[in-house]
Parts: structure tokens; C-alpha cells; sequence
């Protein structure tokens, strides 16, 4: 029997601020022992406690995909006692990693159908995960027409900038990144992501969405597929609350009977309309 | 001066739960006044170490539990 | 003297005129409780809920803890059944800008002295008592198998005996006829308990007294000087207090809160009442409130025009200590 | 070492900004010579001093706090 | 699986079988009070009490719990890697643990121990080491309600063995294999005992006169339940303390905090409780649970929606009554789940 409480060992492989506001910090993390990347099975929209001895653990979404190899990626915002001490950390520097934890996008159930991912903010972890996982020459081909849009304030601000710079060369992918307000040296698409998606107006016809960002960004973004004839059986949407055990018992992170860490942290939006606004 | 009060009851408060007094010290040391400092270092770490190593208040995780 | 029950009928009158008059929008009272020994803090809105009110020496709440913990908004002007204690908490409350004068309607109650559970309990061990009723100056104690009479006298809580001011010291109205202020105990003989043992004693009684704590801090939230939104013990950076149930933890824990009721505290005894284990935290907040009296000369909530101790000095303040 | 090497013990001195640590800074100038057992925390003011900090270096381990306006 | 007769003078016997490999502890009288301490001799061991003060949920979690531990220092790498806290070294019996409160305990199994993922190691090593032998209650007192929560005086649900009081002599009932060597060697119960014991167990669940309803409760809808008006009421007189979650013993959230001292640290686990405003409080400030009417709200949704609607309609409740006693403003869950079920 594991003790699923105790994290992996893994290196701090490579840390580099992510962002021009220095919130946020990308980490590759590479296990110190092989057997236990094998054991950390996962799928994109999973989730992991990174755990640092003396501090701590936070619950953080998993933005690396699992056809990328064994090392595991993840952007981290500094908000509290064991963020800003990740920030503070090194190359080099060995912490834990727990997981993988809670569900996942429902990424066999989607194959078939277009895909259209909308993300906002630092958000967009997991969604990397989903684009990367779909890119992927075994599984492009199981699925239709793929839209991504993503938004934040300022081009500074917009994370994973190689991959998505790489994805608007594709043909099989309508990449849309957006900013909120026009500023020199950017000459892609300016405005807030809701009016994006109003403008690309994806149809709902044998279509899944995956929206993932601020509560500002969902509240009017709801509205645009809203209008467009989207189900709440279509939208699908990523949850996250205060959690400590990540496994399903200590009692926080619950959203009705659902607790997030478990049976979350994805949603269909069907699923969330019956459930208390807890999160 | 308002933290003169405050001393004054938390100080009683420590030496009544049993906190020896040699433990907790106040002084009033102008800036100028560099041989009282020396003073009254060596006179609170002599009280102190007469009193030996404290007992109370220790938080020790080593402990089983 | 009024019987407690006729006390009772006097409030729910009050009440029931306040809230048809609309003078008030809520009266905050007791309620008869589903446990012996145990009425509640009762919030009625409307005349007809003015009838669950109740009066009886087991209101062992600080009904003034309600004033501040309300939800904005809920109501703008609230009646309140205070004692003298409870009077007391209101007026530290008006000075500590908690709450403004105009805010609450205070029927004033003379307090009959509260009864305490936990000594009623421990004259039956291990018994399950099922009903107690006040019978003058005795009290009927009804349980599984037994029934006896016991003199009220003799099961007061501890603060009780010793209270300074049984009579609201501000109110609106009075309900029944005031009493004899103090019950007559001297409340400096009993203070501190731990002051007659040699100073290498004390930790171990501090800790005797406080070893079944569960951090469950009802006696902070019972208690209606505690309202700062975030307490000492829920600050995480730098955390203060841990959150085990370690000797050091919980000592921090207690030796905070009652330092924080410093030249507050009224000695309502809302904390000993709420306490699920039976801890008797006034042999440490006693201490500080004598000290408090032998220092500066004060005691809590007499009145509205008095500076808090802490908040002011003297020149010729007691400095001895300080070298 | 000596088994029964003479006890050293830790202080947390709490001295304020103008007052003492201004002392502490002349004393050392000066040459004046203390025992090094103590560890200084300045605060911006006695006033600042609050009594969880008190109990904190207790907690962890200190065997004498002294405070010092 | 075997109903055998355990004459009062042969206990010493049986305590001492059980002690044998065992530490034993049994509900005892300290300071007035029915409560759990390990049992040194027969005399200490209580047969007249309702219930212990405080429920035996802290023998399987306890309210200060060490996970693991580390070692935090520059030149040691391998240090911070997290080493768990060694397994139980002596196995355990609860001797007369009351049928309410060994329910609990296989409700939390089912909250503890749910898949290969949701296995938390502390528990089941406790739980599996820990042999239950239960009383059965013959005078249940005003507060218990348990008949109306899948349980009952004379209940054995998560009992290895059960004894009832026959006055003279007590019925011992084996229930699991682990508890069967204790019966080994005793007379068979006669008919007249099963009769006496059937009677009891009658007159005891007759003598619970607190009704709960939860038919409603379970028919309705999660969020009927959550936007219904009763919880406005509800909460008005709750402080936010934390005694009813901690004298509950179904109550089982928790907080894992790390702990440093000098070199060394260890990750520790404490109860925690919904009514805290801390408890759910987001690192950007928003809290989900903001207001006391959300997490009393949470409290009671929890044990008697969330729970029966994952857990295959266990509730999270056994009607032992502590929190009725304990609440300090008299927040009667009788009452309170009366009106979630009008």
C-alpha cells in the first residue's frame, strides 16, 4: 500500500519567470527517481500538490502534456507561503510533487467533435496540456477543427509563447490570441476574450468548449455560446478551490457534494448548474 | 508609555503562569547612553543564565504525536 | 423580588410592544433551549416570535457577542436583554466603536446570578440528567432514575458569586426591580488563584488547568470582546500560534486571548459556560483583571465616559520593573 | 569541550530604533565589550512591541527576552 | 457469528486475553466524566455511562497527527525529501465503545478509504489494528437519536465484537474472525439470554423517543435543500466555534501544515472545521464560504445531503447527541434536520 500523502522527490530543472508583472514563475521538474515518473500517470486537465519541505503544498494545474516525456511543468502564481517560496527557489533544488490529482478533460468522449478551448490569464495551464495532448501527431487526427483563443492585459502577460506562436503557423488549428487593450509592438488581435469569441462565433454543432480563466472572463463569456446555442452539456469548464489533502476527505474544496480535488477539477457546466456557486 | 502598561500586566501575567521573572527584562536606554547598555546586557544575561536553560513555552516537534 | 418567570413574561411584554411599535427590529433574548440547563440566544422579529422569549438562571450567554457579529444589514436597531455584565460588554463596545448608543434598545434585567452546568453535572456523576426547573431558590434535578433538589446557592457559576454589578449600568427600560448591586463576594480573594503557589508550581497548575483544550475556541467566539475579524491564531504569515494541541500551542493560545481581554473583560463568564471540556479559563483572565484593578485603578464597562486603561498612561505609572 | 562546558544561554533583545539600538551602535563604536549572547531584533518603536512576539521567541527556544525602549 | 456468555467474574480473564498482545483502553470515570484512557485494572471500566464526554475518533485521527518529517539542512539534499511517520508498533482494543460511535468509525471508512487514490495510510493502520468490542446501550439518554440514523442502541455495524448486559453476566457477540479467539472457550448463550438480550435491545430502541426525518431530506434536490429558508435561522445564534465538528464523530476535516524547528520539520496534520471563515479562504482572499451562513449551511449539508448522495445513502451522522449537549448556543441538529426534511 503507497502512502499517497507523501510526494515524489523531483529537481527543480529549469525556472524561469513567466511573465513581465514577475507573478508568475514556469518550473520543469524532473523526478529523482524513474519508477515514480512512471507511477505519475496523467492526462491533461489533472492537477498536482507541489510540496515544499518546511512550507508546504499548493494544489497546481498540470501544464505539461504526458506525450511531452517525464518531466512535469507548471506555472506558478506568487500569492502565498509556499508560491513565494518556489519563487525564491533554484535550479537544482529538490521539492516534491504529489499526484496526479483529480480528473481530467474528457479528452476520449471529445474525440470526433471540434474543439474550441477558451483561456484567460494564467488560466491557460492546463489548456497547454489539452493543445499540446491534441497536437500530438497520434491524437490530431481523432478530432475535428481545434480553436484556440487566449487572452490576457499585455502581450507581457501571455504565457507559453513558443507554443502558441508555433500553433498560429499551423493550418489545422485557429489560433486566436487576443490582449485586452492595444499597446506598440503588438499586432495581433486586441480585445477582451468574450467580444473574441463573439467575433469567431464557433459553432456548436458537434462541438465541445473548454473555458478556463478569471470569473470576470467566464461571466461574459457564458452569454456569447449562450447565444450561439451552445448546451451546458458542451461547455466545460476547470474549478479551483482552497484544498489541503487533494484526495478527497479534509473537506474544503467541495462544491456541493462534488469535492474538487476528486471529482473535479473539471465540469461540464450541466454538472455546475445544479451545484451551489461554492468556489 | 502606553507600552509601559502593557509590559506591566503582560510581565505579571508571564510570572504568573509560572515563567520565572529573571526571563523576560525591560529597560529604558536613551541613545546616549552606551555604558548602560552594556550594563544591562550583562546584568540580563547573568539573571539569565543563573535561571539555566528554559523549560516552558517551547514548542518541540521532535516529540511523538 | 421577581421570579425569574415573571421576569420572562415582563420581557416577552417589552419585546412584543417594541416590535409592534416598531421601535425595534429585532429583540435579542433567550429562547427556552431542547437541553436542560440551556436556553439560547433567541432572535425575534416579530411580535408572535416575541413569545418564545425566555428568562431563567440558565442564560449563560453574552447576548452583547450578537451586536457585533451580525450580518450588516440584517437590522438597524435591536433590542437586547442584558444583565449587568452584558450592560457592561455593550458599553465597552460603544467605546471601542463597535457599536453606537442609538443602535440598541437595552431592557435592563437584574441579574439573578446563572446557574452553572457543569457543577449541577458533577453532583451526579456519570448520571444522564433530562430536566431542571427553577423552583425558587432551588433547583429541581430530574434524570434517569433520580430526582433531588438542589439549593441554587450552591451551583452559581464561579463569576457569579463574585459579581460587582448585577444591574445593567446603562439601559432603556427596566424589566422587574433592580437588586443589591454586588452578591457580596469579594471577587480580589478569589482572583488569581495561582498567585498563593510558589512561582516553580505555576506551570504545572497553567498547564493541569489547560490540558484537555481542543482548540475549538468557543471561548473566544462566545466571548464579545474577541470580534477581531482575523484572531492571532488564524494569521499564518508569521504564524503565531501553531494549530496543534501541544503544550506550547495551546499555552500561546490562552495566554494571548486573555491578554487581549486586558482592562476589557467584565467577568461574564460566557467563556467558562461555553467551554466543551469544562475549562475554567478565568483563573487566568481573573489575574489580569485584578492586576488591571491594582495598577491603573479600573474595572471594565462601569460607564461610558472612562478611558480604557490601556489606552492611556501616567506620568507616575508603576514602572519598578523596568530597569 | 568540557562535559560540563558553563551554560551560554540565547536572549532575544528587542531594542527600539532611536533609543537603544542607537545605544547598542555607540557601545560598539565605543568598545564597549558585552557577551555575545544576544540576538538583536529592532523595532521601529517600543510601542511596535507586541506580546506574540514575546511569546514567539519563546517558543522557540529562547531562554531570556529582554526589551528595551 | 457466535453469541457466547461472559460471566462478570471471568472478565478480568477476558480483559486479560485481550491485553495479552494488545493495549486496551476502555471508557473510565476522570474528573466526573465517562472518557477514554488505556485501562490499567478491571475496576476502572465503566458499564454505567451513556457515552463518553468526547468520541474515540481521535484513536484512528488524531487531532494532532505527524505525516512525516524532513530534515532541513543546506549540505543534505536528501534531507527535504519527506520520510512518513513509522506505522502503529502495538495493535489496540476499544473495550465498551458504544454501537453509535463504532458506526461512525465504518462511516469515516468509507470517507478515508475510497479507491487506490483516496487511501489515507494514518487511518487504515490505525483502524486495522484496532480491535472494536463494543456495549450495547440499554439506557440511551434524551439526546440520542441514533435510531433514526442507520443505527441503533444495540447496533454492531463496525463492532468486531458486542456485549450486552444481562445484569448478572454479559452476552458476548463475535462479529468479525479477528474477535473470534475471544470467544473461544465460553458457554453458549442459552435461549433465555437471547430472549433477555432481544428484550433489551427492544426497550432500548423503544426508549428513544427523538425522532429524525429524513425521507425528505434525501428526496429533495441539493440545491432546494441549499437555497431553502431555514438556514437564515439557523445560524443566527452559531459562533463559528469549532465544538460540534470536534465532539462530532463523523467530523473528519482536517489541515496539513508544515512545522519547522531549527534543522529539523515535520508536516503535521490538525483537525480543522468548516465554521472556521479560514477554512476555505482562497489565497487571493475570495472565500467561497464567506458568510457563518455558509459554513453552517456546509456543516449540515455535508452530513446529511452530501454524504448519503456519495456514500450509497450512509449518513454522516450517528445520532450520538455530543454536539446537542455541547453546542454552546444549543444548535440542535434534531431540530435542525426536522426542518431540512419539512
Amino acid at each position: 500500500m503507497r502512502n499517497t500523502y507523501i510526494p515524489y522527490p523531483v529537481r527543480i530543472k529549469k525556472a524561469e519567470l513567466a511573465t513581465e508583472d514577475k507573478q508568475l514563475k514556469t518550473f520543469l521538474l524532473e523526478f529523482l527517481n524513474p519508477e515514480d515518473a512512471q507511477a505519475f500517470d496523467y492526462m491533461p486537465g489533472q492537477f498536482a500538490e507541489l510540496s515544499v519541505s518546511g512550507y508546504g503544498e499548493i494544489p497546481i494545474g498540470i501544464a505539461s502534456s504526458p506525450t511531452e516525456g517525464d518531466d512535469l511543468l507548471f506555472t506558478v502564481n506568487k500569492v502565498g507561503h509556499v508560491s513565494t517560496r518556489m519563487h525564491n527557489m533554484r535550479e537544482g533544488d529538490v521539492m516534491g510533487v504529489r499526484g496526479p490529482l483529480g480528473n481530467s478533460y474528457p479528452l476520449k468522449a471529445m474525440e470526433g467533435k471540434n474543439i474550441v478551448i477558451v483561456a484567460g490569464g494564467f488560466a491557460v495551464t492546463t489548456l497547454r496540456s489539452t493543445m499540446v495532448w491534441l497536437l500530438h501527431p497520434d491524437h490530431r487526427d481523432k478530432y475535428g477543427d481545434i480553436t484556440f483563443v487566449y487572452g490576457a492585459r499585455t502581450p507581457g502577460l501571455l504565457l507559453y509563447g513558443d507554443e502558441w506562436r508555433q500553433w498560429q503557423q499551423r493550418k489545422d488549428v485557429n489560433c486566436a490570441i487576443t490582449i485586452d487593450r492595444a499597446v506598440e509592438g503588438w499586432d495581433g488581435m486586441v480585445g477582451f476574450v468574450p467580444a473574441v469569441c463573439e467575433q469567431l462565433a464557433p459553432k456548436p454543432d458537434n462541438a465541445v468548449a473548454l473555458i478556463c480563466g478569471p470569473p470576470v472572463m467566464i461571466r461574459f463569456t457564458q452569454p456569447v455560446f449562450d447565444k450561439l446555442g451552445w448546451q451546458p452539456e458542451q461547455i466545460i469548464m476547470s474549478l479551483e478551490n482552497r484544498m489541503k489533502c487533494g484526495i478527497g476527505i479534509c473537506g474544503r474544496c467541495n462544491v456541493g457534494p462534488e469535492y474538487v480535488c476528486k471529482d473535479g477539477p473539471v465540469f461540464t457546466k450541466a454538472q455546475l448548474d445544479k451545484l451551489p456557486k461554492e468556489y | 508609555m502606553f507600552a509601559r502598561r502593557r509590559f506591566a500586566v503582560l510581565k505579571d501575567l508571564l510570572e504568573y503562569v509560572g515563567i520565572e521573572p529573571g526571563r523576560l527584562h525591560f529597560s529604558w536606554i536613551s541613545s546616549a547612553e552606551a555604558a548602560k547598555f552594556q550594563e544591562t546586557v550583562l546584568a540580563v544575561t547573568e539573571a539569565v543564565k543563573a535561571l539555566g536553560p528554559a523549560k516552558h513555552m517551547i514548542k518541540d516537534i521532535r516529540k511523538v504525536a | 423580588m421577581s421570579t425569574t418567570q415573571e421576569i420572562a413574561a415582563q420581557i416577552r411584554e417589552a419585546a412584543k410592544r417594541l416590535l409592534s411599535e416598531g421601535k425595534v427590529d429585532c429583540v435579542i433574548g433567550f429562547a427556552q433551549g431542547t437541553v436542560p440547563m440551556r436556553e439560547y440566544p433567541y432572535f425575534a422579529y416579530t411580535p408572535e416570535e416575541a413569545e418564545n422569549l425566555t428568562w431563567s438562571r440558565f442564560c449563560c450567554n453574552n447576548l452583547s457577542n450578537f451586536l457585533v457579529r451580525r450580518p450588516k444589514g440584517q437590522a438597524d436597531k435591536v433590542a437586547i436583554v442584558a444583565q449587568g455584565c452584558v450592560s457592561r460588554n455593550i458599553v465597552g463596545l460603544i467605546k471601542e466603536n463597535q457599536i453606537t448608543r442609538e443602535q440598541v434598545y437595552i431592557l435592563g434585567v437584574a441579574s439573578p446570578g446563572m446557574v452553572d452546568r457543569n457543577k449541577v453535572q458533577a453532583l451526579f456523576p456519570l448520571k444522564t440528567i433530562t430536566e431542571v426547573t427553577e423552583d425558587g431558590d432551588e433547583l429541581i434535578v430530574k434524570g434517569l432514575g433520580f430526582e433531588e433538589r438542589v439549593p441554587t446557592k450552591k451551583v452559581l457559576r464561579q463569576n457569579c458569586y463574585t459579581c460587582v454589578m448585577r444591574n445593567p449600568v446603562i439601559k432603556d427600560e427596566m424589566i422587574g426591580e433592580e437588586s443589591a448591586p454586588t452578591h457580596g463576594g469579594n471577587i480580589d480573594k478569589v482572583a488569581a488563584p495561582w498567585e498563593k503557589l510558589a512561582p516553580e508550581e505555576r506551570w504545572a497548575a497553567f498547564q493541569e488547568t489547560f490540558k484537555d483544550c481542543i482548540r475549538c475556541y468557543a471561548c473566544r467566539d462566545a466571548c464579545p470582546l474577541c470580534y477581531c475579524h482575523v484572531c492571532f491564531v488564524d494569521e499564518a504569515r508569521p504564524q503565531w500560534c501553531g494549530k496543534t494541541q501541544d503544550e506550547a500551542d495551546v499555552a500561546t493560545f490562552h495566554i494571548l486571548r486573555a491578554f487581549h481581554c486586558a482592562g476589557r473583560c467584565t467577568d461574564c463568564g460566557a467563556c467558562e459556560s461555553a467551554c466543551p471540556v469544562g475549562i475554567k479559563m478565568r483563573k487566568l483572565t481573573s489575574m489580569i483583571e485584578k492586576d488591571i484593578r491594582e495598577l491603573y485603578g479600573y474595572t471594565p464597562g462601569m460607564d461610558l465616559e472612562s478611558q480604557p486603561p490601556l489606552s492611556v498612561y501616567k506620568p507616575n505609572d508603576p514602572q519598578e520593573f523596568i530597569k | 569541550m568540557s562535559e560540563k562546558a558553563e551554560f551560554q544561554p540565547r536572549i532575544a533583545a528587542f531594542l527600539c530604533n532611536w533609543c537603544s539600538y542607537g545605544a547598542a551602535d555607540l557601545a560598539g563604536v565605543s568598545r564597549l565589550q558585552y557577551p555575545p549572547n544576544i540576538h538583536v531584533i529592532r523595532i521601529p518603536c517600543t510601542g511596535r512591541m507586541s506580546p506574540k512576539f514575546i511569546l514567539q521567541a519563546f517558543r522557540q527556544g529562547i531562554d531570556g527576552v529582554w526589551v528595551s525602549g | 457469528m457466535a453469541d457466547k456468555i461472559l460471566a462478570k467474574d471471568k472478565l478480568g480473564e477476558f480483559l486479560g486475553q485481550l491485553k495479552k498482545d494488545r493495549q486496551v483502553f476502555g471508557p473510565q470515570a476522570v474528573e466526573g466524566k465517562a472518557q477514554w484512557a488505556p485501562l490499567q485494572a478491571e475496576k476502572d471500566l465503566l458499564w454505567e455511562f451513556s457515552n463518553t464526554h468526547l468520541s474515540p475518533k481521535d484513536f484512528f485521527f488524531p487531532q494532532t497527527e505527524c505525516m512525516m518529517r524532513f530534515v532541513n539542512q543546506a549540505s543534505d539534499e536528501q534531507g527535504m525529501i519527506m520520510q512518513a511517520e513509522p506505522e502503529l508498533k502495538q495493535a489496540r482494543a476499544l473495550v465498551n465503545i458504544r454501537p453509535c460511535d463504532a458506526k461512525a468509525m465504518q462511516v469515516l471508512d468509507l470517507i478515508f478509504v475510497q479507491d487506490q487514490m483516496t487511501d489515507d495510510f494514518y487511518w487504515r493502520d490505525k483502524r486495522d489494528k484496532t480491535l472494536l468490542v463494543g456495549l450495547a446501550c440499554n439506557d440511551p439518554c434524551p439526546t440520542c437519536f441514533c435510531t433514526s440514523m442507520n443505527c441503533g442502541p444495540h447496533s454492531s455495524t463496525g463492532l468486531d465484537a458486542l456485549l450486552v448486559d444481562l445484569g448478572d453476566k454479559l452476552l458476548l457477540r463475535t462479529l468479525t474472525d479477528k474477535a473470534q479467539a475471544l470467544a473461544e472457550g465460553l458457554p453458549e448463550a442459552a435461549k433465555a439470554d437471547l430472549a433477555q438480550a432481544a428484550g433489551l435491545k427492544k426497550a432500548a430502541e423503544e426508549s428513544i423517543t427523538s425522532r429524525v426525518g429524513m425521507d425528505q431530506v434525501n428526496a429533495r434536490e441539493v440545491m432546494d435543500l441549499y437555497e431553502a429558508g431555514l438556514w437564515d435561522r439557523v445560524q443566527e445564534s452559531c459562533l463559528n466555534c469549532g465544538t460540534c465538528t470536534y465532539c462530532c464523530p463523523t467530523c473528519h476535516c482536517f489541515d496539513i501544515q508544515d512545522e519547522v524547528q531549527g534543522t529539523i520539520g515535520r508536516r503535521v496534520r490538525n483537525w480543522d472545521n468548516c465554521m472556521s471563515w479560514l477554512f476555505t479562504v482562497h489565497g487571493t482572499g475570495h472565500n467561497p464560504r464567506g458568510t457563518k451562513k455558509d459554513r453552517v449551511r456546509q456543516r449540515f449539508m455535508h452530513k446529511f445531503k452530501y454524504i448519503p448522495m456519495k456514500r450509497g445513502g450512509e449518513i454522516g451522522c450517528v445520532g450520538c447527541g455530543r454536539c446537542v449537549q455541547l453546542c454552546p448556543v444549543n444548535i440542535d441538529v434534531r431540530r435542525v434536520v426536522n426542518d431540512m426534511n419539512a
